[in-house]
């Protein structure tokens, strides 16, 4: 799969070692009512590079992404964009900064077509240029195309994931947070957007992914940064962390049985009608 | 933290421990019953004893008409509090309740004055009040089952439109009628009145109405129909596929709520002696929901105070704008309209900032001070206490001898098997499944795969009854379950979980196990007994007497599998149980899922992606593409099918 | 002006507080020394404390075209063309005797506000004026006003309250049910006289309640009558099933009938809430022989709609409404000239009524929302004063026989003689809308 | 058959004025999945604006803008003041969220004017009619249908063709993931209020042209009609709202000229009986909203 960078219009300087950074979460802490999701995270995140971000069910990854795109607001620390503190930013203003996050089960517009699904992603661009940007991001991905005035809620799985990683990219952010995107989907298709997601690193975008999947992850990925129960328990270069067999015995193998970490979304887990699709 | 931890696991314990009572049954939940009525009534009792003490007979009459609201708002949290739907209904059953009684109990003399062509000879009858009251009662609850079955018809559900328009269509329609049907009912701005000084004598009637009303509610609460009407509350899909019908329970409800409303609601007309239709309308469902949902509509506490607190606060402002109070420079606000602003702002206010009101669903008998008042009922409450938790999961330790549930049996002839056979599903003309099959015997544990939009799911919910084929039949253990209800099904053997979790969000850990085990006809002894176990068996003991909503995901995910198999099923639809698991989650859900496959002599189907968990967990595996079965056979058998390879792995 | 109104009404009720206020201190005061049983004669001996002595006669010319009845000379009657040209700023010595107490059970609520609203204004107005000419046989009157908002239940809690305030009579809101709570309470020891209802079931004088005006049996029947003078031989009937609004139409049926007019046919509405007749508009202009007059209870606002739509389907009717078009700002809407209308008495430039609306609007600045119900919440003073006078006695039984037994008030609305029943038996006056203001078209004397 | 005709063209004439508010009412509903019970207050607080502007002598070419703005500043505000803090709330706690602006609403004109009504001069214009063919035409009836064309045609092309519009419709799906998207959400709703308002607006002018009436609780019967459409058609589907609305003014003509004598007066009763038992079978109402994703 090549084509000639429409996933990104800016440049960037592509490095294995050094990146400028683009953006730093300072000690946040996030909580859920009584229950903390996260207990004073630091990460830095460094201009073109792609962060894989693993752990155990309930590690506060989903909280982490949350609060950098600034749907969940932090008790206490710091997220600074570009070296400007946006701790208190809205998150479409975040949108407007360069942000852009392909949620947990997609959560594509079911109602919306294909096309004003991807027209919805741009609506901070100027008028012009969303209809442009949809023109081409409907090329790139043909199915999307094809599909175009059909609406969205009729797609499959991997189309929908599709759908929502072009969406994403309709504002050509800098940084694209991706959470789960192999969720629910079957090998094939996963595969693909593994193979997407090295895309676009290739272009040199900054990414940052949460997986389950963290040997295939790992192998995508910059740098890695395992969390466990709110906290980061290891941090360092991906083929660092993917030789290191302990890691994946002494953090991802065990699951603590007795966490007193809120879920990602209390609210969400059972009190929503089910959006998405049950046939897949 | 773990220090934390610990001391909150202790608690937690402790808790469960204390409300054992209220959810158990028996003479323990009598007990529960007697000590709540006990409670408020004497609550109440002295309150308005307190205030009557020192005024005159205006003072009296107020708490008289409180304690008939609360009765009215007593009767409407039996409904809206345990169904979770919302009725503007029930005033209006009121007005029916409030008309029977007094074409019934005004005397003849006086009625043929105001009503003297009655029809059925309304006009020439009248009995005692007290007769009149239960007679009242009756025909408002011949009325309430046939609105009942409508709004069951309709399905109705929490937060579902549909209920609330009929309920709203009853408020009206009822309204409407007392004003059109003159002939017995006196009419618009006219009424039925008692002759004057025929009133309500003294307050017994309105003591006795109260009462009633907390015996009932509190009896109905700790019911199995309340549990499980709260359960439906909380999820009704996951209630009906978990066995419960929320029809029946809400039809339960439903009637009991209006046979308390009626009867205040004969109170009501008795004490002031008159009725009109302006007095059952939506001035006061405005004030009635006002108190139910200021004091916290899950409770009856909450009913109870919510009365308390809007009477009193209703009556500050009467004070406030009446003749016996000269604020000075701020008399612009001493108006008429103060009480319904101060009503709606109340509404308003407690709706923004504690939508659950004051008490959500805490009761008065949760009070930690009468933690020791509970003790000594637990001492005849035959409930096990909850077993020790063992921290962690040892398969070859669990102890399948002492086990409850059935052995194994033998995966053998058709008595034993999940048979679909050729089973279409077509939605808007796009076929998702078509001629689909699938057999599983007990015992086994079979997987499903295929691509996204395979028909996975759908298959799952053509089991379940959430999808209706076009064609094609299913049958269980020999028995066809073709075209029968969600919760028919899952009572004849089929349990479920779902992709995105559907637990019953407010409800305990514990008793979104246990509603599902008396779902399942168990006792209430015998469902908190089997519920403790699986509870214990998917490593939820410590935090059994946490909200669902307060579990993490992985939590949430063993609780629904614990809660899908307490039901012990003959076989058991697992959607996707590991998606979001790491692997080495993964890897432990395959030992559980073994385990409870294995206690519960169950079948299981199993949706999944994780090709690693299919390869662990099947002795068998159908694969699915656009809505067929392209191959079925060992995972080994599957995995080198150039089909299922082209189409799905990719291998 | 919307804020001159508002600031009216909140002016109004802070008089009344005020008023209220300042009589509770003046009742301390007296209550001891002054005589609890006085006889008829003590309180004639108490007459000369008015500021301005009766003359004992009224006057005849006061009272509108229907001529009035003598009034019985028991004992002297209250001078109400005294009480009316009071100055406030100019008031005798305040009336010391035992304070005659009369609650007001009124309903502020939106449902009956349109009459207890003004009505009350009036009545705290009267209470002054009556205070100012020193008071009631020497007694102080004292007005408390009670809002029932609407309820009966809370109607019934403001009569017990009253009760315990130890008023002598109650002075009622406009429906029946919340009357029938207050009832419940008086139990016939109390007299209650509603202000403004019309209802018959209402006046029954074995629980001393009565009836402040005439009732909607004498209206309809007035109505009747008057179509048929006016060689209107065919009519058509708006109503609604029930009191007040089938009622009226059921009588005036009954009654137009019988006196050979034929009623075509009779159509739903809903009041307050039907703001569109086209349906009803369109079954009329099929009917043959086309009506010559309409007859309804509508509210003022639906008499004009409907007028306008039938004017415009080609339909040559005339309108001829009841008593609910003056309460409901007859006078206030357009598209109703030429209309008919019942009413309780025509305001004569002169005449009583509006002699006590301007002394009214000159005291307070703000003129009343209703004309009538403000003269008969006067009325109804009169009346319970009247009594107190005649029995000298502030037992509230001992006044509500002696109200039921009066033989002749002479109020602000005509002459109100009870004879021993629950009505006064005032005359029905006809009004036309003419250049948007009333012109008496007729006066009946129908007594049931 | 004239007779027949001429109820169906009364019928649309009254329904138009129902679609209006059913309109507003399915937008909200699209928006935030509340039954806007206070809905009706828009027209009420129109109403008193009116009479305040007629009050300084203003005629109705002043008074229809006023009251088309009075309606959209005061959807605007009851959502700043009230709704807002529901957005996330259950449905339930909505509903009565709503049910509460009605009652503080109605109550605060009992007390800071009066519990009776005020009245104001309607147009002159406002009974003609123009009769073609034996059908009589009120001038008000093509009003309000022109109205309700033109209003449909401009919330469509709102929805369908604009940046707002899709604002909206992302919003009214997935209030989080739209703003995920960079939506801005206050503004996106304050949109639909607004736009909501527009509408209510638009049926009140006809409304008050009609009554020439301010009363506290002026807006509870076109609100309920106006809900009981949106009803009828399906929530948050628009052209649900306007069958619903027509179907219902065509129902109630009907009624009225077809029912016996002896309950003629229930037409409302039955109307709500009706919509029960519509419910009962087809409980998302008749064009019921279709699901947003594969069953």
């Amino acid at each position: 799969m090549t084509f000639d960078n429409p996933l990104t219009d800016k440049a960037y300087q592509v490095g294995s070692e050094t990146f400028d950074e683009l953006l730093a979460v300072e000690s946040v802490e996030v909580s859920y009512g009584p229950i903390r999701a996260l207990y004073g995270i630091s990460l830095t995140v460094g201009s073109g590079e792609t962060i894989a971000l693993i752990g155990p069910n309930g590690a506060g990854k989903t909280s982490l992404l949350n609060t950098v795109i600034g749907m969940r607001r932090p008790s206490q620390g710091r997220v600074r964009w570009k070296g400007r503190d946006i701790t208190g930013l809205p998150p479409q203003q975040r949108i407007r900064l360069g942000m852009a996050l392909v949620p947990e089960h997609r959560r594509i517009l079911g109602t919306l077509t294909v096309e004003e699904n991807l027209l919805v992603g741009a609506i901070t661009l100027p008028r012009r240029l969303r209809q442009t940007r949809a023109d081409e991001l409907m090329e790139r991905f043909d199915i999307l195309g094809r599909k175009r005035s059909q609406r969205a809620g009729l797609l499959s799985g991997g189309e929908a994931q599709q759908l929502a990683i072009a969406r994403a990219l309709m504002a050509s952010p800098d940084l694209l947070l991706m959470d789960e995107p192999t969720l629910g989907l079957a090998p094939l298709v996963a595969a693909q957007v593994f193979e997407l997601i090295d895309e676009l690193r290739r272009s040199g975008m900054t990414l940052i992914v949460v997986e389950q999947n963290a040997r295939r992850a790992l192998e995508s990925a910059d740098s890695a940064c395992i969390l466990r129960t709110g906290q980061i328990v290891e941090q360092g270069p991906a083929e660092q962390i993917a030789a290191r067999d302990d890691i994946f015995g002494s953090f991802l193998g065990d699951t603590p049985v007795n966490r007193h970490i809120g879920s990602p979304d209390g609210r969400r887990q059972t009190g929503q009608a089910p959006t998405k699709s049950s046939h897949d | 933290m773990k220090m934390a931890s610990r001391s909150r696991k202790q608690k937690h314990r402790g808790r469960v421990a204390r409300r054992g009572w209220i959810s158990g049954g028996g003479p323990s939940r009598l007990a529960g019953v007697f000590l709540g009525t006990a409670l408020l009534f004497g609550a109440v009792v002295l309150i308005g004893l307190g205030y009557t003490a020192g005024g005159g007979a205006s003072r009296e009459t107020l708490f008289t008409t409180l304690l008939i609201n609360a009765t009215v708002v007593v009767g409407m949290q039996v409904f809206i509090g345990n169904t979770g739907i919302l009725s503007f209904g029930h005033v209006g059953f009121g007005a029916v309740a409030g008309y029977a009684f007094a074409i019934l109990a005004v005397d003849v003399e006086w009625k043929r004055r105001l009503i003297g062509d009655a029809p059925f000879g309304a006009s020439d009858v009248s009995i005692p009040a007290e007769a009149a009251i239960a007679a009242a009662t009756g025909l408002t609850l011949v009325v309430a089952v046939i609105v009942g079955l409508g709004m069951v018809r309709s399905g109705a559900a929490t937060g579902d439109i549909a209920a609330t328009v009929i309920t709203l269509a009853v408020l009206f329609a009822v309204y409407e009628t007392a004003i059109n049907w003159t002939d017995i009912t006196g009419g618009n701005r006219g009424g039925i009145s008692f002759r004057p000084g025929t009133a309500m004598p003294g307050r017994s009637h309105a003591y006795a109405g109260f009462g009633l009303a907390l015996v009932i509610a509190l009896l109905y609460r700790s019911s199995r129909s309340g549990r499980l009407a709260r359960a439906s509350r909380e999820d009704d899909l996951a209630a009906r596929s978990l066995g419960v019908n929320p029809a029946r329970h809400q039809m339960l409800a439903l009637l009991l709520s209006v046979g308390l409303v009626a009867v205040g609601a004969c109170l009501r007309v008795w004490l002031s002696g008159t009725v009109s239709p302006e007095r059952f309308f939506i001035d006061y469902t405005l004030l009635t929901l006002t108190m139910l949902v200021v004091g916290g509509r899950n409770s009856v506490t909450g009913a109870v105070a919510g009365t308390v607190i809007v009477t009193g606060l209703t009556e500050v402002t009467r004070l406030l704008s009446g003749p016996d109070f000269n604020p000075g420079p701020f008399d612009f606000v001493i108006r008429p309209g103060l009480t319904d602003i101060c009503l709606g702002l109340a509404m308003l206010g407690f709706m923004i900032l504690r939508p659950n009101g004051l008490l959500h669903d805490r009761e008065i008998t949760d009070l930690p001070g009468l933690r020791r008042l509970n003790r000594l009922q637990r001492a005849f409450a035959p409930v096990s206490p909850i077993p020790k938790t063992s921290t962690s999961f040892d398969v070859e330790s669990a102890p399948i001898e002492d086990s409850p549930w059935p052995r194994p049996a033998p995966p053998a002839d058709a008595g034993h098997l999940l048979e679909v056979a050729a089973v279409t599903v077509e939605f808007d003309g796009l076929v998702v499944l078509s001629q689909a099959h699938l057999s599983v015997a007990k015992g086994r544990i079979c997987g499903l795969i295929g691509p996204n939009g395979a028909g996975k799911t759908t298959m799952l919910n053509v089991l379940t009854g959430i999808v209706s084929a076009s064609s094609g039949h299913a049958v269980v253990c020999g028995r066809s379950i073709n075209g029968m209800a969600i919760h028919r099904r899952a009572r004849s053997g089929i349990a479920r979980t779902f992709q995105n979790l559907r637990l019953f969000a407010d409800l305990t850990v514990l008793e979104n196990v246990e509603v599902v085990a008396l779902a399942h006809g168990a006792t209430p002894d015998s469902a908190r007994r089997q519920a403790v176990e699986m509870i214990e068996l998917n490593q939820l003991g410590d935090m059994a007497s946490r909200r669902a909503r307060h579990l993490d995901y992985g939590a949430s995910k063993r609780l629904e599998l614990a809660r899908a198999a307490v039901s012990h099923p003959q076989f058991l639809l697992l959607d996707e149980p590991t998606s979001g698991f790491s692997e080495a989650e993964s890897r432990l859900i395959v030992q559980q899922i073994r385990a409870i496959a294995a206690r519960v002599g169950c079948g299981v189907v199993v949706i999944d992606h994780d090709l690693a968990f299919i390869t662990a967990i099947c002795d068998e595996v159908y694969c699915l593409d656009q809505g067929s079965v392209i191959a079925h056979g060992s995972v080994a058998e599957i995995r080198s099918n150039p089909e299922v390879r082209a189409a799905y792995t990719g291998e | 002006m919307l804020n001159k109104r508002l600031l009216a009404i909140v002016l109004s009720l802070c008089l009344i507080a005020a008023a209220c206020g300042n009589d509770d201190d003046g009742t301390a005061a007296v209550t001891a020394p002054a005589p609890t049983a006085a006889s008829t004669s003590s309180s004639t001996e108490d007459a000369p404390q008015q500021a301005e002595p009766d003359d004992g006669e009224p006057e005849p010319g006061e009272a509108e075209p229907g001529e009035a009845e003598p009034a019985p000379a028991s004992s002297a009657p209250l001078d109400v063309d005294a009480v009316l040209a009071a100055d406030l700023s100019a008031c005798g010595p305040a009336p010391t005797g035992e304070a005659l107490k009369i609650g007001y059970a009124a309903d502020f609520s939106e449902l009956g506000g349109f009459v207890d609203i003004p009505g009350s204004s009036a009545a705290a107005y009267f209470a002054e004026l009556v205070n100012c000419v020193g008071g009631i046989d020497g007694r102080p009157l004292e007005l408390v006003v009670r809002d029932i908002e609407g309820d009966p239940e809370t109607a019934g809690r403001v009569a017990q309250e009253l009760l315990d305030d130890g008023v002598t009579a109650i002075l009622g809101p406009a429906f029946f049910d919340v009357n029938q709570a207050i009832l419940q309470v008086t139990a016939g020891h109390t007299p209650l006289i509603s202000v403004s209802s019309t209802e018959p079931l209402l006046a029954d004088p074995t629980q001393l309640s009565l009836l402040a005006s005439f009732t909607d049996t004498a209206q309809a029947k007035a109505a009747a009558q008057f179509a048929v003078d006016q060689g209107w031989r065919t009519a058509a009937t708006f109503s609604v099933p029930g009191p007040y609004f089938g009622y009226l139409v059921e009588v005036f049926t009954e009654e137009y009938e019988a006196l050979g007019g034929e009623v075509l046919g009779d159509y739903p509405f809903v009041p307050a809430e039907t703001t569109d007749f086209s349906a009803q508009v369109n079954e009329i202009a099929a009917l043959d022989p086309q009506p010559d007059v309409i007859y309804s209870a509508l509210l003022a606002f639906q008499a004009a709609i409907l007028g306008g739509q039938l004017d415009e389907a080609g339909i040559d009717a005339e309108m001829l409404v009841a008593d609910a078009f003056t309460a409901t700002g007859g006078y206030f809407i357009d598209g109703v000239e030429g209309f008919f209308h019942t009413s309780h008495t025509f305001p004569a430039p002169d005449g009583r009524m509006v002699r006590f609306l301007n002394s009214y609007e000159q005291a307070k600045g703000t003129a009343l929302e209703s004309d009538s119900y403000a003269a008969l919440a006067a009325d109804a003073i009169l009346v319970i004063a009247q009594a107190v006078i005649d029995t000298g006695s502030l037992d509230p039984a001992t006044v509500g026989e002696a109200m039921i037994a009066g033989t002749g008030v002479d109020g602000l609305t005509g002459v109100l003689a009870y004879n021993g029943g629950g009505t006064p038996n005032t005359p029905v006056y006809v009004h036309q809308v003419v250049d948007g203001g009333p012109s008496l078209a007729a006066v009946y004397e129908v007594f049931e | 058959m004239t007779e027949i005709v001429q109820q169906l063209v009364d019928g649309l004439g009254r329904g138009g004025e129902y679609a209006l508010i059913a309109l507003g009412v399915g937008l909200i509903f699209g928006v935030m999945r509340m039954v806007n019970f206070a809905h009706g207050e828009l027209i009420t607080v129109s109403a008193y604006a009116s009479y305040g502007l007629a009050l300084t002598g203003a005629t109705w070419w002043i008074l229809v803008p006023g009251i088309v703005v009075t309606a959209i500043l005061t959807s605007v505000l009851v959502e700043f003041v009230a709704f807002r803090w529901v957005r996330s709330a259950t449905d339930f706690a909505m509903l009565l969220t709503s049910f509460g602006v009605h009652f503080v609403v109605q109550a605060a004109f009992v007390m800071f004017v009066s519990a009776s009504s005020r009245h104001f001069a309607r147009p002159d214009w406002i009974t003609s009619t123009v009769t073609i063919g034996g059908i009589r035409f009120e001038a008000i009836d093509l009003g309000i249908i022109a109205a309700t064309a033109l209003s449909l045609a401009f919330t469509v092309w709102v929805l369908q063709h604009t940046v707002y519009g899709m604002a909206i419709r992302a919003a009214a799906e997935d209030f989080d993931t739209a703003r995920l998207l960079g939506v801005r959400s206050d503004q996106v709703i304050r949109m639909a209020f607004a736009l909501a308002g527009l509408l209510a607006g638009i049926a009140a002018v006809f409304f008050l042209m009609r009554t020439g009436r301010a009363a506290p609780s002026a807006g509870l019967i076109p609100m309920l009609k106006g809900v009981l459409a949106a009803l009828i058609g399906g929530l948050g589907r628009l052209q649900g709202a306007v069958i619903g609305g027509l179907l219902l003014g065509l129902v109630e003509i009907l009624l009225v000229s077809r029912l016996p004598d002896s309950v003629d007066g229930m037409v409302n009763g039955i109307v709500f009986v009706l919509v029960a038992v519509l419910f009962i079978f087809r409980p998302t109402g008749i064009l019921a909203a279709g699901s947003s994703h594969r069953p």
